[in-house]
């Protein structure tokens, strides 16, 4: 195509989109299970599984402090990924209104958590 | 003949630039036989019950690409689509979705067209040759990585079927980026990076959200879907590394 | 004169008329449940960060019968989200060529599946393990 | 009317006009190229061509025995001088092919691939799976698009060419879309139009080879030359006619008859083996398998199935995986449209028209009586095909002679002015009216459909494998009636924007012209020879009065004009064709004869 052709930069949001998708498709099942399901209703796992001290001590390791940002950053992304191109998919066009709002509140998701992660300390 | 002769109804989307605002369908009554494919009733209408209506066809046998159709909803090529899988139900034929509707059956391809010349669809050379010199060597591996994408028939099928090209008609879309691909991964060639700009631009591959229903409408097993998705890597690769190389990636 | 007017139809109600694109709308929406229990996360995260009764009050309200239910349905729509991302992965990867043969999808498919069902028991044992 | 002004005018995107086109852009670049087709250059013909195209490639392999399986399927009304050229540029233009990125098939060490072909004496056919000439389409138009000079007109329907001062000034086209009409100026022409098969009933040919540019450059006064030469395929889908390529035996496929036995063996093609031998059995030419076919149907050997008698083609033995692999497109084609699995069952296959040997009279550089005109590809008698054209040489006619057509064509148009504008104009504007007249046309009442159909008909009774002077007047004097009856003719729509069935009507007017050639041509020939085949008293070839070409001239509202012209022979003397055992006995003879 002869006109100029402009650099889209969709990369950086599908990058985030992807890890975000597979992140979710290889543990989001069994997380929404052992947070959602297990824990509360007592199947399974302890029902202190979850106390105070034990998470606290796991969000202070930076290993834990990475995965816990990864899972809630991550999903936010995927999600506003998606969220963004099915609302032009059924005809919403707001275009940047729209993209503000599903990359914005994954941005602000992201910062909050990160934010939090830091504040809870090492 | 003893049997009373069978016919199935055909409905077909018509539209007439010269007298209709909009289409409206008509429906037509087909001798049937168990051999015949939805063009060769098609057909029929035309050479027996209305000279008028309008389609494209050519091969009859599944290569040439022009008899794309949507039959029932579905895009398929008339040619290859048998009428005995609907009777005695009736069928409908209507011209390619996501397309401007010429007239009846018949869509504009302009577009894909220049979507087609504007991914240089040619060998670039990687090292020129002349044809005393022989021919190039190219192992069947190194053909088997893009003949699956040489094969597309320019069918428009995989078009028919992507909405993302219906919201964005502007979307390079699966069979042209398939055949941008084929180039790029043929052994002969070296000008990934000139191609590149293209997938990289706002008419690229980002449109495409992997809906995947291109491929699976694909008459040619070309999967255009793993082209397009191939290039977002490509592409995302391209995107951040050029930060890294002195020399910028594609520009 | 051009007598040429091409009609463009209108895209309108495009993902009701093929069941193909049902299926892809529904597996698009399960994004919501991913955000959704992204969003519970976060406020368990701020919880925490509040201090030990905080926190025992957010597990408390996870055992109420609404959010039961949402995670309920959380747990079918993500175990959905698996699957369709595992099924579409053949087409959105580069071939895989093993003895000189491209990988057929299914294999990869169900490579995929069986890696999110190796992550899913590591994560379980893990946490079983810790809470012991 | 719209006007461009081109230097050299290509009519036709099908292989030939597509390398032609190329040629011309390479020979100068400055020369402007209006490549007019009627459809998509895609969409053209050559896509269907399965099998391959020939060019000498082996150690073992030489250009004179290509020279000679030509020359001898031929049946010796071959220009000789032409086909020593042709086979000597053969392998050039393939080569160039394949560094314009045609994806032939490949050994496991890197280079071309060739298979076996019938009467060919070795392994010479390069291919591209089962889908050769598709990937040579797509791959020419795909490299004519790196060529700025080249500027397109696709679904633009040439109606006439425009002639001034007994040279070539222009064509005029109809612009399907819009139902307007552009005058393309140029001072030289190259007409790639394809051929007619689709004058006949049961054919491989697509809905668009309908003679066209043959019927333009006849009703100008260029004969056709050799039109009574129509091949049958011996392997064709009973009822639609559609193709299994000659590869099917080339990878060693059988032909059986309703007792399962080989009978080809009956011909003089056998000793019948278990695999492919080349120009034996199987691998005979398509006249000898196609006669051998209509003889075991008059013995009544042939099963009889719904769309008349067929034989099988039997591939079980090849297996599922190599049929797979190498002929992929025809276990589809077995698949999808006769519910066979040819690893399991035979496929029914009967002969069909597929290739017209004969077309616009050309010298060896291409060039027409008419000052100016070109031809190449199927539309032309370059004089390589002679009375029958061996499998996979048409190909690479395309490539050599397309070549050929556009140097030529770029020469000559350097070295003339242009034509007068206004006279051109003036000529377009008048066929303008009389091609608007047919669409006007109200008074008619003869159906188009039917018109086609009586006259497919009455070729395939008078013009089929084997032919009689009885039913060939018929035929003749049919195709008289149909003329006069084609002036009646019905166009329902009288719309502009794509009407199909005014073109289908212009089409079948040029049908008639290019059928009436081919009849006529036939009648007069009274010898047999290649695909030419008589059972009323000129069963043998006669090269005392017919080893020379039949020339068909047009004469406006009549039949037309026959008369001949000489065969060139340089180094190859008439003699027997014979192939199986018998031809490798009648080779060692003439090679002990010569010392
Ligand atoms: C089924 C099949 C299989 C074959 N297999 C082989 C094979 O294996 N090996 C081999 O060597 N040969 C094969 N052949 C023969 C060979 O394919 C053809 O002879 C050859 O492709 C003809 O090419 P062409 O360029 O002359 O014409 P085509 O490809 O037919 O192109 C004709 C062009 O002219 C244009 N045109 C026609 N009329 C008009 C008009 N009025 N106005 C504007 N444009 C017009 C058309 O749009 C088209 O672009 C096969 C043929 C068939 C039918
Ligand atoms: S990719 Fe497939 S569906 Fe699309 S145009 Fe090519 S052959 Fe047709
Ligand atoms: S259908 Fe369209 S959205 Fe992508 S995977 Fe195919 S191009
Ligand atoms: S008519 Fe050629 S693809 Fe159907």
């Amino acid at each position: 195509m002869k006109r100029p052709l402009k650099r889209s930069n969709a990369p950086i949001f599908w990058a985030l989109f992807g890890a975000g998708g597979m992140l979710s498709a290889l543990f989001g099942p069994m997380l929404v299970f052992i947070t959602g399901l297990a824990i509360p209703l007592g199947l399974l796992l302890p029902a202190d599984t979850l106390s105070y001290s034990r998470v606290l001590a796991f969000v202070q390791h930076w290993i834990g402090k990475g995965f816990v940002f990864a899972v809630i950053a991550l999903f936010l992304w995927h999600a506003a990924h998606r969220i963004f191109h099915s609302l032009h998919d059924i005809g919403i066009h707001a275009g940047v209104g729209a993209k503000l709002l599903c990359y914005g509140l994954a941005l602000v998701g992201t910062v909050i958590a990160g934010y939090t992660l830091l504040a809870i300390g090492f | 003949m003893a049997e009373q002769p069978k016919t199935i109804e055909i409905e077909v989307l018509r539209y007439h630039p010269e007298k209709d605002k909009t289409p409206h369908t008509q429906v037509f009554e087909v001798p049937f036989t168990d051999d015949m494919s939805v063009l060769q009733g098609v057909q029929y209408i035309k050479d027996y019950l209305d000279g008028s209506l309008s389609f494209r066809w050519s091969c009859r046998m599944a290569i040439c690409g022009s008899c794309g159709m949507m039959i029932n909803g579905i895009p398929s090529l008339s040619c290859q689509t048998f009428l005995r899988d609907y009777y005695p139900a009736r069928v409908r034929v209507e011209a390619l979705a996501h397309f401007p509707i010429e007239r009846d059956l018949v869509i504009g391809m302009e577009g894909f067209i220049e979507k087609l010349e504007s991914i240089q669809p040619y060998i670039i050379p990687k090292e020129p040759r002349t044809p005393a010199q022989g021919e190039y060597l190219q192992t069947p591996e190194q053909l088997a990585k893009y003949e699956q994408f040489s094969s597309c028939i320019n069918c428009l099928l995989c078009y028919a079927a992507c909405p993302q090209f219906g919201l964005n008609p502007g979307f390079i879309g699966p069979a042209a980026t398939a055949l941008l691909h084929r180039y790029n991964v043929d052994s002969r060639d070296g000008a990934q990076a000139e191609r590149m700009e293209l997938i990289n631009s706002e008419e690229g591959v980002f449109n495409c959200t992997a809906v995947g229903y291109c491929s699976e409408v694909c008459p040619k097993h070309v999967d255009p879907a793993n082209a397009v998705n191939q290039n977002k890597t490509n592409s995302a690769a391209d995107y951040f590394l050029r930060f890294l190389s002195p020399k910028g990636g594609a520009k | 004169m051009n007598k040429r007017r091409p009609y463009v139809r209108p895209m309108d109600g495009w993902w009701r008329k093929n069941p193909y694109f049902v299926e892809y709308m529904i597996h698009e929406a399960t994004a919501l449940f991913v955000a959704a229990y992204a969003a519970v996360l976060l406020i368990g995260l701020l919880r925490l960060a509040q201090g030990e009764a905080a926190w025992t009050a957010w597990l408390a309200t996870l055992q109420g019968g609404w959010a039961i239910l949402f995670h309920l349905l959380a747990l079918v729509a993500i175990s959905y989200h698996t699957y369709t991302w595992f099924k579409i992965m053949p087409r959105t990867m580069p071939p895989v060529i093993v003895g000189g043969k491209k990988l057929a999808g299914w294999v990869i498919t169900a490579g995929g599946l069986a890696a999110a069902a190796a992550a899913s028991l590591a994560l379980l044992a893990l946490v079983w393990g810790m809470a012991r | 009317m719209e006007i461009y002004k081109a230097d050299v005018i290509i009519v036709g995107g099908g292989g030939a006009g597509l390398r032609a086109a190329i040629a011309v852009a390479e020979a100068n670049p400055a020369l402007k190229i209006a490549l007019v087709s009627k459809v998509y250059p895609m969409r053209s013909h050559t896509v269907a061509a399965e099998g391959g195209s020939a060019g000498v490639k082996k150690a073992s392999d030489s250009l004179d025995y290509h020279f000679n399986d030509t020359v001898h399927g031929g049946d010796w009304l071959c220009e000789q001088d032409v086909v020593e050229y042709f086979v000597a540029r053969c392998t050039e233009e393939l080569t160039q092919l394949e560094h314009w990125g045609c994806p032939w098939s490949r050994t496991e060490d890197g280079h071309v691939n060739v298979r076996a072909f019938g009467g060919m004496k070795i392994e010479r056919t390069w291919f591209a799976a089962d889908k050769t000439g598709f990937h040579m389409l797509h791959t020419l138009f795909q490299t004519s698009i790196k060529y700025p000079s080249i500027k397109r007109f696709d679904e633009h329907f040439c109606v006439d060419l425009i002639v001034e001062d007994n040279r070539i000034a222009g064509v005029v086209a109809i612009e399907i879309a819009s139902g307007e009409f552009t005058l393309v100026e140029g001072r030289a022409a190259v007409i790639a139009t394809g051929g007619a098969g689709r004058v006949f009933r049961e054919n491989t040919n697509g809905g668009v080879v309908t003679g066209d540019g043959m019927a333009l450059a006849y009703r100008h006064g260029v004969p056709l030359r050799d039109m009574e030469f129509v091949q049958y395929h011996p392997t064709c889908m009973p009822g639609t006619g559609l193709l299994f390529t000659e590869a099917c035996r080339g990878e060693g496929g059988f032909l059986l008859n309703k007792d399962g036995y080989r009978y080809l063996q009956d011909y003089g093609l056998g000793p019948a083996e278990p695999t492919p031998r080349n120009k034996a059995m199987e691998l005979g030419p398509r006249d000898r398998l196609s006669q051998a076919f209509w003889y075991e149907q008059q013995k009544g050997r042939t099963i009889e199935g719904p769309h008349g008698s067929v034989v099988h083609l039997d591939l079980r033995h090849l297996g599922e995986e190599k049929l797979r692999e190498r002929l992929p497109q025809i276990y589809e084609l077995a698949e999808q449209f006769l519910g066979v699995d040819p690893a399991l069952a035979p496929i029914p296959v009967r002969p069909a028209v597929h290739y017209t040997m004969g077309g616009i009279l050309v010298d060896g550089r291409c060039a027409s009586p008419l000052a100016g005109l070109y031809a190449a590809g199927e539309c032309s008698s370059v004089g390589i095909h002679g009375a029958n054209r061996l499998g996979s040489n048409s190909l690479s006619e395309l490539l050599v002679f397309g070549r050929v057509a556009g140097e030529e064509a770029a020469r000559f148009a350097s070295s003339v002015a242009p034509a007068a504008p206004a006279s051109v104009l003036a000529q377009a504007q008048a066929v303008e009216q009389r091609v608007l007249g047919i669409r006007q046309n109200t008074r008619g009442n003869e159906r188009i459909a039917t018109l086609r159909k009586e006259m497919a008909q009455t070729m395939e009774d008078g013009c089929g494998i084997y032919r009689l002077a009885e039913t060939m007047q018929k035929t003749c004097d049919k195709l008289d009636e149909l003329k006069e009856r084609f002036k009646n003719v019905r166009v329902e729509d009288k719309s502009s924007v794509w009407n199909t069935d005014w073109l289908l009507a212009i089409e079948l007017e040029y049908q008639l012209d290019v059928a009436q050639a081919m009849a006529y041509s036939a009648i007069n020939r009274r010898e047999s020879r290649g695909a030419h085949q008589r059972l009323d008293g000129f069963e043998q070839r006669d090269d005392v009065n017919f080893l020379k070409h039949t020339q068909a001239h047009y004469v406006a509202g009549g039949a037309p004009r026959i008369d001949y012209g000489p065969v060139k022979i340089t180094k190859s003397q008439p003699g027997t064709r014979a192939y199986g055992a018998a031809g490798e006995k009648a080779e060692q003879e003439r090679k002990a004869s010569h010392g």
